[in-house]
């Protein structure tokens, strides 16, 4: 082991220390995806209390300021916890081997991704120690300037998440420079996976959204904290400039959202229907328009802002347009459907499910599109209705039915299909309980993110049957996570390919070896493993040859702990950030010089 | 960053599309902070002329406009020879000619300490002329924006110096100098044409 | 993977839609029905914004039958079956151009009346519009009503009267944060942002005794949800008389307790930041308190107005509304004033009519 | 995107001889100069437009020669290009959302 001079000895391959330092693109997608799931469950049990107080009028369970900080921290621990890092479960997990790599392009800088992810995450999480943020997701000023809100809370916001998107920028460069560059030889750009697609569009997204975002929360923190007035209309400054930065992020983010969701669909219904997808190339082009059109609507979260009408217009015209491709890709799904021979596995259930729900949420964002329409919607519980529907209809859904589809291939076993027919259907008909009834809401006049209401509004029933819809949601997950241990004590028996799907990754073993493939697939279609096939082409022998493993490293968590501080020092004290800035330093001069081979 | 790659060795070289991970990694990267200096230069235009009290940029209701062009031209002179300078250190890594690439790339870094220093007598000029973050919406625009511009460059001070500090040992940058050099360029290029921007949008267009 | 142990049988699904359908509709009933209801008509925007929301339901609700219909549709007629090997299809160009076309022709659908409606109720108000201004503070509204000069003659909080089938033209401002201003049955919302000067303008076409309730739409602190208010619209001439009593300076108490609720009033921190008009009290912080007595509600909308709850409001205002700017009085919460006292101050603020 | 595998070498070999980099430097200087020049004199509102052309010219030299995206990867430009005419279209459209709504008044 060689050791350069005041850098670290190389860290052994087994045990705890193994998974802290591996720069495996498959554990680090097992790391995620734990971290991420068990941040699913808080962010879950938040909604619950959300719920519980709001089952009926006048509600006690949960004071005011409880009840602000709870679905603030509920909606970043969602979206940022938890649904993000999730499809970044998935695509470190699944791209390198879908696009028949050995790893990543570049392994320690995905390590690092997950360990400020993993810094991030505890830090916006331990706010519930000293002040959560209270200001709702999106954070409004003045609310949440000095002013308004002087407690920590909102400093954890602006700490939390310039550190998650650290993270996550530096997950999408790598994810883009490896897909473009990487590919298994005979795969072309239009023989990818759609997941692969997908993932390359958020990745493209999220490089180019971050930046407004983390501009107006660095002019949120110098507010805060260093006598600037960005904000501040008095002082030539104007609040509105904030929601401007934060949606032309924001929207982009929702198709970061809902794209991983959409590639595992465009993964699961041909392999379930067996049959190729439906007009591959209009999927595509429908997420890459999808994404482009994305840039073009934020203001449409904005419309009673007393915007001039033809900025509305605008934004409305465009926002409209977003259910042209959004349809492309519904319809070719339900094409995919039509003359297959459909098996209906719990993954199928999932998707298939999707189709329907996601298309909910979708006509409701299109009636929010319409500006004067929106007048009423907007900040009411139908918006609510909407989000829940895009976000746990379509993203969640998605998700579960990745999982149902991949994990005998990440862990080599089966979860059962009959709990996870008994979690769908919990799921599905808790998630319509709780969230359609909120459109009713919505058209009864109640706004959303408020801790009470009267009895004499008529909104206790759906509010009831909405809270009563969450619990059985919450039994479909612990039925999932029941399922889910059982199967890990289950010996391994999943064969290659036991769904008999079409895709790379099932050409290696399952689980899959440290170095994905002995050797390198050839791709001559876009279904490889079809063509394979059917053109009765065995998989070449492995040559025996020595397979030559980025090692692992201390490195990225060692720069992800100096990150942590940096943030930590402006949380509290400064000398923190210096110490972190030190470790950061250390950090990158022993990166650089550690061999890599 | 820049030197983290995939391990098994030549696979780096042979990619699908013939470029190298490292530079599209760092193309890519200067596309998002093309949005990110994107969005601190729309502020700037957003508040350009709004604020309520002085001191302002330009010259203003009678008062003097606080900056000084004169002065900053140099400095700006000094970023754009350090561009060149710059690019001669690459032609030297990429060429094998060790001395001129040391050599530039020492010219670089001096030259982009002396871009800080001037910003840091400026910075401290204007607080002297009462010129703070807090003054005014001007302050607050141009310093955050400068100040991460400035802070930018300081990173890229860093990122040569520690190339030209590895170019002494004994395997120099080995085998593939020229793309680190490259790469280190690229981003050190950026830093410089952002300031193009800066100077024509801030300095140089009156209010 | 048995088809047979999918638990969705064709039976099921055709039980379900009408089923579906059915509950909507109740559902749709209840919702109109809701005192705060969107669906009401009682202005003109709601007027207009029906057009387009009538076309987007109809639209909305094929849309959606459509794709529930076929994905059910597909996934139970093409379960797998021994015998019947999937059918290997690549895609279809004809099919989907026109899956493309057809939202592009419903999307156009939707936005003609959208922007219809959108120039309509964004068309400048008539000159003889009535003018109001709408304040925005944590956590309740003010409201000015302005003469032509933009002068202010009556101001009044949480109670907005408002002449049948006159149209208003509102200014939206705020003090602190953002609110929204919201009276669901009338019209949409419009935010009030501090430093922008937003409006709002509107015809309210029903006369009812009955008052039309709002409520702050953005999240504004710890209160936001206790931050209410309400629209009484009525018949022209009941409108003047509200107006010329109104715009009347308060009188002095009459009965013991009212009186002498007047003078601890008069003595308390109260006229710091309360105005009576007509008394020493001058204050700007707070609600003008000159008519309180006539309001149906204090605190924003979130009480009605007796004695009782006056003076549960005045002995700890936060015990109403969490985070209240205005500190508690009562002795038992910090204040300096006794129970009796504050019965007292009640029965004062009571007669304010 | 097909499967181009080439060396690395290829990519080295590419720009400028030293004398034509320090000609663009000249004349990065001479652009500088005139800027100030334009900046100095009274040419009312054909100045601004002036201004902005004469640094674009600057950035896009550095960027085709310095950067070498000229001689490089189409594929590079693209994403630059496309990321930077991105931010330019967010600058505009809000710089522009702002000056059509600047009612930004003070509150009394
Ligand atoms: C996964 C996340 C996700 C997704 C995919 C979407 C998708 C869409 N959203 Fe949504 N949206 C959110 C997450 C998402 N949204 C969130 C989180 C908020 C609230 C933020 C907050 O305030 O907290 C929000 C808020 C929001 C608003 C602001 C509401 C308000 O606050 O007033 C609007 C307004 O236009 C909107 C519109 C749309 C539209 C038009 C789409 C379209 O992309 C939908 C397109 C899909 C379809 C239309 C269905 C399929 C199409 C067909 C079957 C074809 C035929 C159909 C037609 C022609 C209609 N969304
Ligand atoms: C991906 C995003 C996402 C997801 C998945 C969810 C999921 C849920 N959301 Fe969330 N929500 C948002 C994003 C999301 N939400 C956003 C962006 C907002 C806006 C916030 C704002 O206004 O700022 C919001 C706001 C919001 C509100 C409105 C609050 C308000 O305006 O006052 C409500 C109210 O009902 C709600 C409810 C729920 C419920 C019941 C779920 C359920 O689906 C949750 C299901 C999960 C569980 C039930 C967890 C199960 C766990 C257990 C049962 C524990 C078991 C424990 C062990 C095994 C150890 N959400
Ligand atoms: C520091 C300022 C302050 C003082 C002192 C004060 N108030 Fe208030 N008062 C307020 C504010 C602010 C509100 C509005 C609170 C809200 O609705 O959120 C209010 C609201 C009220 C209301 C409800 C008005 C309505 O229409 O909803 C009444 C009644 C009232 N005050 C009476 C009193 C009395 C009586 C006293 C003295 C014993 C008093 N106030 C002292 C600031 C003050
Ligand atoms: Cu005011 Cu919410
Ligand atoms: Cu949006």
């Amino acid at each position: 082991m060689a050791t350069v001079a005041g850098t670290l000895a190389r860290p052994a391959n087994v045990g705890v220390w193994s998974w802290i330092t591996t720069v495996d693109h498959k554990r680090i997608g097992v790391l995620y995806g734990i971290t991420a799931f068990t941040f699913l469950l808080w962010g879950g049990i938040q909604a619950l209390l959300i719920r519980t107080q709001l089952a009926v009028p006048n509600g006690t369970v949960i004071d005011a300021e409880r009840f602000n900080q709870l679905f603030t921290m509920h909606a970043l621990t969602m979206i940022f916890l938890a649904v993000m890092p999730l499809g970044a479960a998935f695509f470190n997990f699944l791209t390198p081997l879908m696009i028949g790599a050995r790893d990543v392009a570049f392994p320690r800088l995905n390590a690092l991704s997950y360990w400020v992810y993993l810094g991030g995450g505890l830090i916006l999480t331990s706010s519930f120690f000293w002040d959560a943020p209270s200001a709702g997701w999106f954070n409004y000023v003045p609310l949440s300037g000095q002013t308004y809100t002087s407690d920590l809370g909102i400093d954890f916001y602006v700490v939390g998440l310039l550190t998650l998107g650290t993270s996550s920028l530096m997950a999408a460069l790598n994810f883009t420079v490896t897909i473009i560059n990487m590919r298994a030889p005979g795969l072309t750009m239009m023989r990818l996976p759609v997941f692969v697609w997908m993932t390359l569009i958020i990745s493209f997204l999220l490089v180019l959204a971050l930046p407004p975002l983390t501009v107006g929360l660095i002019q949120l923190l110098f507010d805060r904290n260093f006598d600037t007035h960005f904000f501040v209309p008095e002082a030539g400054g104007d609040p509105i400039l904030w929601q401007h930065l934060f949606w032309v992020f924001g929207h982009p983010e929702v198709y970061i959202l809902i794209l991983p969701a959409m590639g595992i669909v465009s993964e699961v219904l041909p392999v379930f229907a067996r049959k190729p997808l439906f007009g591959y190339p209009a999927v595509v082009f429908a997420g890459v328009a999808i994404a482009f059109l994305g840039w073009a609507v934020w203001s449409h979260h904005m419309f009673t802002t007393g915007m001039g009408t033809v900025p509305r217009t605008v934004f409305a015209t465009n926002t409209m347009i977003i259910a042209v491709p959004t349809g492309i890709k519904i319809f070719n799904w339900i094409g995919t459907l039509y003359g297959g021979s459909i098996r209906f596995t719990t993954a199928m259930l999932f998707s298939i499910a999707f189709i329907v729900t996601f298309t909910i949420g979708g006509i409701s964002g299109v009636m929010h599109a319409s500006p004067p329409i929106d007048g009423q919607h907007q900040d009411s519980y139908f918006v609510v209705a909407h989000i829940h529907y895009v976000l746990f209809g379509g993203a969640v859904m998605g998700i579960f039915s990745g999982i149902y589809f991949w994990f005998p291939k990440m862990t080599g076993r089966f979860l059962s299909e009959g709990l996870g027919k008994l979690h769908f259907w919990l799921m599905f008909i808790g998630m319509n309980m709780t969230f359609f009834p909120m459109h009713f809401l919505g058209l009864a006049g109640m706004p959303r993110r408020i801790y009470t209401y009267d009895q004499g509004l008529d909104w206790g029933f759906w509010n009831m049957f909405a809270t009563i819809g969450s619990y059985v949601i919450g039994i479909s997950i612990i039925v999932f996570v029941i399922n889910f241990f059982r199967s890990m004590r289950q010996p391994k028996t999943a064969p290659n390919n036991p769904w008999d799907a079409a895709t790379l990754e099932w050409a290696t073993t399952s689980p899959p070896p440290e170095h994905d493939f002995d050797v390198v697939p050839t791709v001559r279609a876009r279904d490889p493993l079809w063509y394979d096939r059917d053109h009765g082409i065995e998989a070449p022998e492995p040559t025996g040859e020595h397979i030559h493993m980025p090692p692992p490293s201390y490195y990225p968590i060692l720069m992800a702990s100096g990150v942590a501080l940096l943030g930590i020092g402006v949380l509290s004290h400064l000398a923190l950030t210096a110490l972190g800035a030190v470790v950061i330093i250390y950090s990158i001069w022993g990166w650089a010089l550690e061999p890599t081979d | 960053m820049a030197h983290a790659t995939a391990g098994h060795a030549p696979a780096h070289h042979r990619t699908n599309t013939g470029t190298d991970n490292r530079k599209l990694l760092m193309w890519f990267f200067l596309g998002s902070e093309c949005l990110f200096f994107g969005s601190l230069i729309a502020t700037y235009l957003i508040f350009k002329g709004d604020s309520v009290v002085g001191p302002f940029p330009h010259d203003h209701a009678g008062e003097k406009g606080i900056l000084d062009i004169p002065v900053t031209s140099t400095s700006t002179f000094v970023l754009l020879m350090s561009s060149v300078t710059m690019v001669l250190a690459v032609y030297g890594a990429q060429h094998g000619l060790q001395k001129m690439m040391k050599l530039s790339l020492l010219a670089t870094i001096l030259l982009g300490i002396t871009f800080l220093g001037f910003q840091t007598y400026e910075f401290r000029t204007f607080g002297h002329e009462g010129l703070n973050l807090g003054t005014n919406i001007f302050g607050a625009t141009f310093f955050v924006m400068t100040g991460f511009h400035g802070t930018h460059v300081g990173v890229g001070v860093i990122y040569l110096s520690s190339l030209l500090l590895a170019s002494f040992r004994r395997s120099g940058l080995g085998p593939e100098a020229g793309f680190h050099v490259e790469t280190a360029g690229l981003y050190w290029h950026f830093v410089d044409i952002v300031w193009i921007v800066i100077f024509t949008v801030v300095y140089l267009i009156p209010t | 993977m048995r088809a047979t142990r999918l638990g969705l049988t064709s039976l099921r699904g055709r039980r379900l839609l009408p089923l579906l359908a059915l509950v909507l509709l109740v559902a749709l009933l209840v919702a109109c029905d809701a005192p705060q209801s969107t669906t009401e008509i009682a202005g003109n925007n709601n007027d207009k914004l029906w057009e387009p929301y009538r076309v987007v339901l109809v639209l909305a609700a094929i849309v959606f039958v459509l794709v529930l219909v076929l994905t059910l549709g597909f996934s139970i007629w093409f379960r797998e079956r021994p015998g019947r090997p999937a059918r290997q299809i690549h895609g279809n160009t004809r099919l989907e151009v026109i899956w493309t076309l057809i939202p592009v022709a419903i999307v156009a659908m939707i936005a003609i009346p959208t922007f219809d409606a959108l120039f309509k109720i964004d068309k400048d108000p008539p000159a003889d519009a009535m003018k109001i201004e709408a304040i925005g503070h944590q956590w309740w509204f003010e409201f000015r009503y302005l003469d032509d000069k933009g002068e202010t003659v009556l101001t009044t909080a949480n109670e907005l009267h408002l002449p049948e089938g006159k149209p208003v033209t509102i200014a939206l401002r705020s003090v602190d944060v953002i609110h929204s201003f919201w009276v669901p049955a009338i019209s949409g919302k419009v935010d009030m942002i501090p430093g922008h000067d937003n409006n709002i303008s509107f015809t309210a076409t029903k006369a009812r005794p009955e008052p039309y309730l709002g409520q702050c739409a953005e999240l504004c602190g710890l209160s936001h949800a206790n931050m209410r208010f309400r629209v009484f619209v009525q018949a022209p001439a009941d409108f003047d008389n509200w107006m010329s009593d109104q715009k009347k300076d308060s009188t002095s108490a009459t009965g013991d307790l009212a009186s002498e609720g007047e003078q601890l009033f008069a003595q308390s921190a109260c006229i710091g930041c309360h105005t009576v008009r007509g008394t020493s009290a001058q204050g700007k912080v707070g609600p003008d308190l000159t008519h309180v007595g006539s309001r149906t509600t204090v605190a924003a909308g979130t009480l009605e107005n007796n004695a009782q709850n006056l003076a549960r409001w005045i002995r700890n205002s936060a015990d109403v509304k969490p985070g209240s700017k205005m500190p508690p009085q009562g002795a038992s919460a910090g204040g300096t004033l006794t129970d009796d006292q504050i019965a007292a101050i009640a029965a004062y603020l009571l007669s304010l009519r | 995107m097909s499967h181009a595998e080439q060396a690395s070498e290829v990519s080295e070999q590419h720009g400028l001889t030293v004398r034509q980099y320090l000609m663009i430097g000249a004349a990065l200087t001479v652009i500088t100069i005139i800027e100030l020049a334009v900046s100095y004199s009274d040419l009312g509102s054909a100045m601004v437009p002036i201004l902005l052309a004469l640094s674009a010219v600057k950035f896009v030299v550095v960027v085709a020669y310095f950067m070498h995206l000229r001689f490089d990867s189409a594929l590079f430009t693209r994403m630059f290009v496309g990321s930077f005419l991105l931010a330019l279209a967010i600058l505009v459209a809000l710089v522009s959302l702002f000056w059509a709504d600047s009612h930004t008044l003070p509150l009394k």
